[in-house]
């Protein structure tokens, strides 16, 4: 009952009542496609099956050179090449790509026949843009990101430095699996790979608590994501009777229910359809940290940055993006999964922001930035627009990872140190020029500054989508409030840490440099920052690597502004026309109609559903789209004014507002002190932690306790009770052993005239009954 | 007798005739070579088995070999192998040498006893998954327990005596009872109304076992699963695992999880089900549920464990109640699962059980808070710790997904409702959803507590008893032998994981049996398969067998 | 034991001794005396510590026995029942001689003849 | 008459064997004296091949006498082997010095030629087809028994063993005499073909179904049922072991083959394929007890003896059900036929126990008592290889492990017990079965396994190397008899074949008009009012 209230207050307006402008149409290409797939399996080239394979073939050599005591560059270098060249496929792939999807199949994985049904799910590949898109970038990205860690790591040369690489292979190929794999168990493959390389990669510096705690907490808490994801695929091939991509959205069944949904009518689409969409929600929910299961997001900043960066940022954590996506005729056809995956998206932006804003550790801050990023993308997936997203998906991939490394940049430059109350003026250090420059590129995309940032882009087609869909306002403005949250916070980074007076306190990695976990064939001596002494401390500033990525990522962020405007007649740019050919191609007709003003507002139809009062497509009386370039652009202008406000230094000819002389002097400190137990809330996370703590796992291990009890002394007793009956029964009778001849015969006689009278007993009753 | 018959009979022969070897030897400390030798050797035989076995007849008994034995008991040396018995087989093979290296340095006193016990052992696992004949199989099954039981009690730590006891009683108990249940269906299969005939042969039994009515079929099923239960174990019978697992040797743990608590789901699979399909399949959503309650049970009871092995015992509890789950659903998806979870659930808790050896020999504790973090000490170890446990978490990829996500999807697709409404992927039996959800729950559990496990074993800081000083003979971390002894495992790990498809093309045939004689003992409607044929033929048997010229039992033909 | 005794025709032979059928209300007081005997010899055998007593208390049962055969074989008209009689005399009379030779070598060791001197097998 | 002795030629060459023993046991020559085990040997070898020969007989159990008197032989000269040593141990010591002979001295005439009393009285039993003959060849089997437990040993717990087996001995004779008394009064035959005729034809009638409850709990005695056990662990422990080995075997075959036929009369097909509804629910009520009664106190002992005499109450109770199940229908399958299973299980109770005794003979102190407490035998494997690995198969046999012996055994009981319905029953057993592996695994694991204890008395080999042959070729046989267990089983399968007596005409020689009775007195009782088959 409550869950079906629940789901009522979050049910899903129907999208259009008009079949022929929307889904219907594309219902039909995207089954023809999937068709062609079907009836063509394993139709690819093999050498799309490289992607894969070059990273299995890294982890292998990097498997290799540990069992081998490698203590050189050589695992990063082998990482890169072959990451490089798998980035390099996947551009031909792209190239090559003809506009139908394809399957590769590698090998026969699981393949069950009973009768006339079966379970088949292949190590195969299923090729479209969608896929494409995504490997894109995770290649891509995963190269750089090599690069860059081959510095980063270097001071852990040996056996650390391989056990690095390899789980970084062992990532792509995971990813690469999640991404391109053809069916629902290959993307459950990849699902739990990542997983397992973000588990192995968090918890790097093993010898730390707290990195194995958050190893673990961030698997665990994917687990239960991946049980939801699990019981959708069950429940999809219960359903479905398939798995596999090419089948299902194939499945006639399904396009029945679209076209049903299409017109609003949900009552006939059963319950088992509906559900799928839900359960797997609950995997995307984990794997993209979302809102109630973000938790571990924050905590995996425990791994080295570069995996925060490709992992925990730009690749790892959009695979529920990617899912939500892949499966978004299932979405469709669920009434309330939609709904819910934008509200619990808006919810996880406002709540990570408003966390980020608090913290001090500038990894974390941008840990909370990615949550809350992430919650975009959600609340963009539950507004129908999966271009949105996937646009988002992109830049903020870009960004995020430039922002994490520059971030990872400082932290290894300083030590460790990550608290922004004991760094300033990094940028105006010497050798930390690029570092800044590269930064402020990151945090204005991340602010989403009005026109100069590919961030803003992205972030504005949420938004407008927000307020032109019937019913969604409120969630646009709860975006538009955090659009002005997330400037604020990521220019506090930048204002404390990059400009102001130059200030530096080492991290712990200094101070107690053999607690710094490294693999034990570390050889000390060639530590970089070996022979530093607490009592004067250098900063070391990034090599060549570090910076040439920094550059890259930063040129690369600029630079996919161009892809908003490449195909936007008809796609909306080039992300939406890589969606647009693919199972996520259902996007709103709403965006289409605000963006271009090719139908009057005034004649759309209004809206089935519980909400839609609202005009559609207006903000402040304009198009949304203008509306919210104003919106947004001058709430991110406003953030970025505040935070120089109160974090930016003063002076430099003007061009900060802020009065802080000091690392650690600011004015917002006397505002925090004075604004009660808020900020401290904040700053602890609003507590969910420890309210997790006490409400999910205290009780369930006390619980354990109570079974280990229970087995040990119920179910164990018991049954050493029943081992030790017939010893009580011997106890109780062993006095007639008594030794006595006389009494051997009392018992004799005595026992013989009950067994005669029982007897006699037993032969009255059956003879009564004869 | 085949070629491939003499083969089936040397994996039986052998180990028995090296044991006698090992036993008669004047040295008390001689066996190891031996019978490190002859387990590897034994994998010839076990692989021209495989080469010679025809796959596409799995159901087939092939290469049977049958000699009569008290032929008044209807008592046959009757052995052969479908494919389900040969890949269990070949798993009892494979851990020989395994088990064999990990003792090298592990058992230091009374070598002859412990590896002529060895041999032995691994005559009778092989016995019981080749014995064609009811009375076979239990014998073989029964052999087990005596092996095992001197293993625990002489070379177990120092609980061993209460374990060993507790071990053989407990499953000498509930056998006991199997025995009654066996003996009554090969009765019932005697009365001249059905083949009028005393017979143990288990294929002919299963022919007219379903003929019993619901009340005898439930009593049947009882007494068979009380010793299959206790041996598998299901929730509640499974207080002696942990005591036996953690007081036994690491060969011994290894073998009791790789191979021995396979005969209780094997015997279910074999037995149970064939032999009483109505009451199975009436009782199946209570089994299922027991073996949830196992899952969750123990998963729960793993994850405040500080003794590492019992919470590998543990987790076997938990482990095989997936297994248990894919066989109280009924379909092929669940058969399958439940096949291949016996098969990879060797592998990896095996693996976990030699991991630990390993690190017993070095600190001879278990306790996690007094050894701990041992991956910058012992860091092949560690791998290796890490992989057995992301294989037992069932990391796609790796042995315990396949078995795991087949077992789920047939509790789930198990719903009568379902299947009846027509969905594509149900099948009309009577567990369902819900059941797979809360066995689902079993998947965030086992990653709790295996996490739990490598994070203080493993990870942390280095923590080491205070009077630890490095062994003699091993190095600091796993020598030659020991990453030889495991890489059989790790590769089989990866095998299973990633070519699952082959033990199910292998262990089709045989499955879908199965499935259709449950389907048919419950007058479900069966897809149409290629083993209808054989049911047909079964029929015919059966009506010729009711007319009255078929009344007369052939054993009243005495004197 | 019958075949021998069937060459003399044993009904014959009985019939020469008792010429007319023993009827029940005859036989009657006899099994009742017969039941009389063993259930004393069974409480003297339960109650009397003496160990020669209770021998004797076994004898008493014997021939408890014994009265219900030859009752028997009477009221069957048959020498059976005597001819049994004539075996249990001679097997108690074996039973006697062992059990006073047993009896006296047990007074050798313990000066007493009570039986519940000896209960040291016990347990 | 010539039939007759045709099938007692075993017993006859036994009894003449008995005459010798006698004589050559008191013989002053020491090798004549030496001899006399070998001639109990040579007519029980003799014993054997004539009783392979015998005919079939009229009665109800045809068949039986080949088999039961192979057995009988089989395990008789075992336990003469084992026997050897017993008596005269000092004596001939002191001879050995040069002390001349004294035959009041000796006991060994007589010994043997109780044991050779022994064993023809229970040849006896197996060819009795009479109530008197059945009675005489009981009291034949034990009479002796009582003697040899006397005289086994010099200590005083011989003596008090031998009390309290002769008192309890011939109370048990008296109450099953006082039955055979009432089944002649009432079937007016002490024929048991007869007898069977008669109920067969006329019905059971009360006074004879009492005499019948009265039998059988007076020969329960013999099989040492509950509650007529009480006698046996004491018995056991105060014999020396090879004549609790006997006693093990001796009066449980003879008591068994007594109630076989005594039941048989009564007939399993009464009740529709079961025993009369009384003897039943006695027989099931005291095999159920037996069981366990036998094996839980067992679990108590710390005295091996102890353990084996408990556990061989508690074989009697397995072997109860074999006997509720009956021989199953006429011309039946070994598996429904209780008898046969019976048959076969004394083979293997036999063959085991004595495997178990004769490890225990073979060990004595340094003062030369006997092996006894449970510690005795720790590490036995270790110091006594053979010792410890006979007693280890025995025992692993008596547990009913498979595939042992004990275990086939079982399995008969089992598969006759279910064909007969009695499915409570075999739970029990089976249930039983797993509390005597408690006792049988700690016997096992004492003696092989743990051996670390501190506390291990000081334990030699007796000089007597026949016991320890005995051992070997008992654990050899349960070993190998089990390859080649289908001619055992098939042996005991002919023997069991079962002749039910088949109703004649109602009429009856020694029939009395009924009304003539109730006419006559009405103080005629009850009893008597139905002794003439209503």
């Amino acid at each position: 009952m409550i869950t079906a209230s629940l789901f009522n207050s979050f049910s899903m307006p129907a999208f259009l009542a008009d079949p022929s402008a929307g889904h219907g149409e594309a219902s039909q290409h995207l089954a023809q496609l999937a068709e062609h797939a079907a009836q063509h399996p394993n139709a690819g080239p093999k050498w799309v099956l490289l992607i894969v394979l070059l990273p299995v073939l890294g982890f292998v050599l990097n498997a290799f050179y540990a069992a081998f005591g490698n203590k050189s560059k050589i695992p990063a270098w082998t990482t890169i090449a072959l990451l490089a060249t798998a980035f390099i496929a996947t551009l031909s792939m792209f190239l090559s790509y003809e506009g139908t999807p394809y399957t590769v199949q590698a090998f026969e994985w699981f393949n069950l026949h009973y009768g006339d049904k079966s379970f088949v799910a292949n190590f195969s590949f299923y090729i479209d843009k969608l896929t494409i898109l995504w490997m894109l970038f995770v290649t891509g990205l995963a190269t750089l990101i090599a690069l860059y860690a081959s510095e980063y790591m270097s001071h852990d040369i040996g056996l650390g430095y391989c056990r690095f690489f390899a789980a970084f292979c062992l990532f792509v190929f995971s990813m690469a699996c999640l991404v391109m794999g053809d069916n629902m168990l290959m993307l459950y493959l990849g699902w739990e790979g990542v997983g397992l390389c973000s588990y192995l990669l968090i918890g790097y510096f093993y010898k730390k608590p707290s990195a194995v705690a958050a190893a673990k907490k961030a698997f665990i808490v994917n687990r239960i994501g991946d049980l939801g994801l699990a019981l959708g695929v069950y429940l999809t091939f219960v359903h479905f009777g398939t798995v596999q991509y090419s089948e299902l959205f194939a499945n006639e069944t399904l396009h029945t229910y679209i076209n049903a949904a299409a017109t609003g009518d949900f009552s006939h689409i059963p319950a088992q359809a509906q559900w799928i969409a839900l359960l797997l929600m609950v995997g995307a929910f984990g794997k993209s940290a979302q809102f109630p299961l973000y938790v571990w997001l924050p905590d995996a900043m425990e791994g080295p940055t570069p995996v925060s960066a490709l992992i925990h940022a730009a690749t790892m954590v959009t695979a529920g993006v990617y899912l939500i996506a892949r499966f978004y005729p299932i979405f469709l056809v669920s009434e309330h999964a939609l709904p819910i995956v934008a509200w619990i998206g808006t919810i996880t932006a406002l709540l990570a922001a408003t966390i980020g804003m608090a913290q001090f550790d500038i990894k974390r801050i941008m840990a909370y930035s990615t949550v809350s990023q992430l919650g975009y993308m959600f609340a963009a997936l539950g507004l129908l627009s999966t271009t949105g997203a996937a646009f988002h998906v992109l830049t903020h991939a870009f960004f995020k990872a430039l922002l994490f490394l520059a971030c990872g940049a400082v932290m290894h430059g300083f030590a460790g140190q990550l608290d922004l109350r004991k760094l300033s003026g990094v940028a105006w250090m010497k050798g930390w020029g690029i570092v800044g420059v590269t930064m402020l590129v990151g945090c204005m995309n991340l602010a989403g500054l009005p026109y100069i940032t590919s961030g803003f882009y992205s972030k504005d087609m949420i938004l407008a989508e927000a307020f032109i869909t019937p019913g969604y306002r409120m969630i646009g403005w709860i975006l538009v409030f955090t659009a002005i949250l997330t400037a604020y916070y990521t220019f506090r980074v930048y204002f404390r840490v990059f400009v102001g007076p130059q200030h530096a306190e080492p991290g712990d990695e200094h101070d107690d440099h053999d607690d710094h976990a490294h693999g034990e064939e570390q050889n000390h001596d060639a530590g970089p920052h070996g022979d530093h002494h607490s009592d004067h401390f250098h900063p070391h500033a990034p090599g060549w690597a570090i910076n040439t990525v920094l550059v890259i990522l930063a040129c690369a962020s600029m630079l996919s502004i161009s892809l908003a405007y490449i195909q936007k007649a008809e796609h909306h740019g080039w992300v939406g026309s890589m969606v647009a050919e693919s199972s996520a191609s259902y996007h709103s007709p709403y965006a289409a109609e605000a963006h271009y003003a090719h139908v009057e507002h005034t004649d759309m139809h209004p809206v089935a559903g519980p909400v839609g009062t609202a005009a559609p497509g207006k903000v402040f009386g304009m198009d949304a789209h203008a509306g919210m370039i104003l919106v947004s652009g001058l709430g991110a202008i406003f953030g970025v004014l505040v935070a120089a406000y109160f974090h930016g230094p003063k002076g430099w000819q003007g061009l900060f507002i802020g009065g802080r002389t000091e690392s650690d002097k600011c004015r917002m400190d006397a505002i925090a002190r004075r604004a009660g137990p808020l900020p401290r809330l904040a700053e602890n996370k609003w507590f969910v932690d420890e309210i997790y703590a006490a409400i999910l796992v205290t009780p369930l291990r006390i619980i354990s306790h109570i079974f280990h009890w229970i087995d040990k002394l119920l179910l164990d007793g018991l049954v050493n009770l029943f081992g030790f009956l017939p010893r009580v029964f011997a106890w109780v009778i062993r006095p007639s052993q008594s030794g006595v001849l006389q009494g051997y015969a009392v018992s004799m006689a005595g026992g013989l005239a009950v067994l005669l009278f029982v007897v006699l007993v037993i032969v009255m009753n059956s003879g009564g009954a004869a | 007798m085949s070629q491939q018959t003499v083969l089936l009979l040397a994996l039986m022969i052998v180990p028995l005739l090296v044991a006698l070897r090992i036993a008669f030897s004047k040295n008390p400390d001689t066996g190891y070579r031996p019978a490190l030798i002859t387990s590897w050797l034994l994998m010839i035989p076990a692989w021209k088995l495989i080469a010679d076995f025809d796959f596409s007849q799995g159901a087939t008994t092939q290469f049977a070999y049958s000699i009569s034995w008290v032929e008044s008991l209807g008592l046959n040396f009757s052995i052969g192998m479908d494919s389900v018995s040969l890949l269990l087989i070949l798993l009892s093979v494979l851990l020989g040498p395994i088990v064999v290296m990990a003792s090298k340095t592990a058992i230091v006193k009374d070598k002859r006893m412990y590896y002529a016990w060895l041999m032995v052992l691994q005559a009778a696992m092989v016995g019981v998954f080749a014995a064609q004949d009811l009375l076979l199989f239990y014998i073989c099954f029964e052999f087990t327990l005596l092996p095992m039981f001197v293993l625990i009690r002489k070379f177990g730590s120092t609980n061993r005596v209460a374990a060993s006891v507790k071990f053989f009683l407990y499953t000498f108990t509930g056998s006991m009872m199997t025995l009654a249940g066996m003996v009554y269906i090969v009765w019932f299969v005697a009365q001249p109304d059905q083949l009028g005939q005393w017979t143990l042969d288990i294929a002919t039994l299963t022919q007219y076992a379903s003929n019993m009515s619901m009340g005898e079929q439930t009593w049947v099923l009882l007494a068979m699963l009380a010793g299959f239960a206790v041996k598998v174990p299901l929730f509640p019978f499974h207080t002696w695992l942990p005591l036996a697992h953690t007081e036994a040797p690491t060969a011994g743990s290894v073998i009791l999880a790789g191979v021995l608590l396979k005969l209780g789901t094997y015997g279910i699979y074999r037995f149970a089900i064939p032999l009483a399909p109505t009451a199975f399949f009436e009782y199946a959503p209570e089994i299922a549920v027991l073996s949830i309650i196992g899952i969750i049970y123990a998963g729960l009871i793993c994850w405040v464990q500080t003794d590492i092995k019992k919470l590998v015992a543990y987790s076997s509890v938990s482990h095989l109640g997936f297994c248990v789950l894919g066989l109280a659903a009924l379909n092929v998806t669940g058969f399958s699962g439940s096949i291949l979870y016996m098969l990879s659930h060797g592998l990896s808790t095996g693996g976990l059980f030699l991991m630990i050896g390993f690190m017993y020999e070095r600190y001879h504790t278990r306790d996690m808070n007094t050894v701990g973090g041992l991956a910058s000490k012992m860091p092949i170890w560690a791998t290796f710790m890490v992989f057995f446990a992301m294989a037992s978490v069932g990391l796609p990829g790796l042995n315990g997904f396949p078995s795991e996500v087949l077992c789920l999807i047939s509790a789930f697709q198990s719903d009568a409702a379902w299947s009846a409404a027509g969905e594509p992927g149900a099948w009309g039996s009577s567990l369902g959803p819900w059941f797979a959800v809360f066995a689902g729950t079993g998947m965030v559990i086992a990653a709790m507590y295996l996490l739990f496990m490598v994070g203080k074993i493993c990870f942390g800081p280095l923590r080491e008893p205070e009077d630890h000083h490095p062994h003699d003979e091993l190095p600091t971390d796993l020598s030659m032998r020991e990453i030889i002894t495991l890489s059989p495992l790790a590769i089989g790990c990866i095998l299973f994981g990633l070519q699952p498809t082959m033990l199910l093309d292998a262990i089709s045939e045989p499955v879908n049996n199965t499935v259709v004689l449950v389907e048919q003992a419950n007058g479900l409607e069966s897809a149409p398969t290629r083993v209808d044929q054989m049911i047909e033929h079964a029929d015919e048997h059966h009506e010729s067998a009711a007319t009255p010229d078929h009344h007369t039992p052939e054993g009243a033909s005495h004197e | 034991m019958n075949h021998l005794v069937q060459a003399i025709d044993s009904v014959q032979l009985a019939q020469l001794a008792f010429p007319s059928e023993m009827p029940a209300t005859v036989l009657a007081p006899y099994l009742f005396v017969s039941a009389a005997m063993f259930a004393i010899g069974l409480i003297g055998f339960l109650t009397r510590k003496n160990m020669i007593i209770m021998f004797l208390c076994t004898e008493l049962m014997f021939q408890a026995a014994g009265l219900a055969l030859i009752a028997f074989g009477r009221h069957h008209l048959q020498a059976d029942g005597q001819t049994f009689v004539i075996f249990v005399l001679c097997v108690a009379a074996a039973e006697a001689a062992m059990a006073l030779a047993l009896v006296v070598l047990l007074f050798r060791h313990r000066e007493s003849l009570s039986a519940s001197a000896w209960k040291e097998l016990n347990g | 008459m010539n039939e007759k002795l045709a099938i007692l030629w075993p017993e006859i060459f036994l009894f003449i064997a008995t005459c010798l023993v006698m004589i050559t046991g008191q013989w002053p020559s020491r090798a004549i004296r030496h001899l006399t085990p070998w001639i109990c040997a040579i007519a029980l070898t003799v014993a054997f091949f004539a009783a392979m020969s015998s005919p079939t007989t009229q009665g109800m159990f045809p068949a039986i006498v080949p088999y039961a008197k192979m057995l009988i032989a089989g395990v008789g000269m075992l336990i003469l082997l084992l026997l050897s040593g017993t008596v005269d141990r000092e004596l001939e010591r002191e001879v050995d010095n040069g002390k001349a002979f004294s035959s009041i001295r000796s006991n060994r005439g007589e010994f043997y030629a109780f044991f050779m009393f022994s064993i023809t009285g229970l040849m006896l039993t197996a060819s009795a087809d009479d109530l008197i003959w059945l009675f005489l060849a009981l009291e034949l089997t034990s009479l002796p028994t009582y003697i040899m437990v006397a005289i086994s040993t010099n200590e005083k717990k011989s003596l008090e063993a031998a009390v309290k087996y002769f008192f309890l001995g011939a109370l048990g004779a008296a109450t099953f005499l006082y039955g055979f008394a009432l089944i002649y009064g009432s079937a007016g035959s002490t024929n048991l073909n007869e007898i069977a005729q008669v109920y067969a034809t006329n019905g059971i009638s009360s006074i004879g179904m009492i005499g019948l409850l009265i039998a059988v709990i007076g020969i329960s005695f013999k099989i040492a049922a509950v509650p007529m056990h009480f006698y046996t662990p004491d018995v056991y422990q105060g014999a020396a072991s090879p004549v609790a080995a006997m006693l093990a075997f001796v009066p449980k075959t003879a008591g068994f083959l007594a109630l076989m036929f005594i039941l048989g009369t009564a007939g399993w097909a009464s009740n529709g394929n079961h025993l009369p509804v009384e003897l039943e629910a006695t027989l099931w009520i005291m095999a159920a007890l037996t069981m366990t009664v036998g094996n839980i106190l067992a679990l108590l002992q710390s005295s091996v003896k102890r353990i084996l005499a408990y556990s061989s109450i508690a074989h009697s109770g397995y072997m109860l059900v074999g006997l509720i199940a009956g021989p199953g229908e006429a011309g039946g399958p070994f598996y429904q036929n209780g008898i046969a299973a019976i048959l076969f299980y004394l083979l293997t109770y036999g063959v085991m126990t004595v495997g178990v005794f004769a490890v225990l003979a073979s060990l004595e102190h340094r003062n030369g008592t006997e092996a006894d407490d449970i510690n005795d035998i720790r590490g036995l494997c270790k110091s006594q290889p053979v010792l410890g690995w006979t007693l280890v198969i025995c025992v692993l046999s008596m547990l009913g492990f498979p595939p042992l012996l004990g275990f086939l055994g079982k399995v008969g009981l089992f598969t006759s017990g279910i064909a007969a319905g009695q499915y409570a029953l075999i739970v029990i057993l089976g249930i039983n079965s797993a509390i005597a592996a408690c006792y049988y695994l700690r016997l096992v694991a004492t003696a092989y396994i743990d051996d670390d204890s501190k506390t291990r008395p000081t334990i030699y080999p007796s000089p007597f190397f026949m016991r320890k042959i005995a051992g070997v070729i008992s654990a050899f046989a349960v070993l190998f008899l089990l390859v080649f267990a289908q001619p055992l089983v098939n042996g005991a399968y002919k023997a069991s074949e079962y002749v039910p007596a088949i109703a004649g005409e109602p009429e009856h020689e020694d029939h009395h008009a009924q009304d003539e009775i109730k006419d006559n007195d009405e103080h005629a009782s009850n009893e008597v009012a139905i002794i003439t088959n209503d």
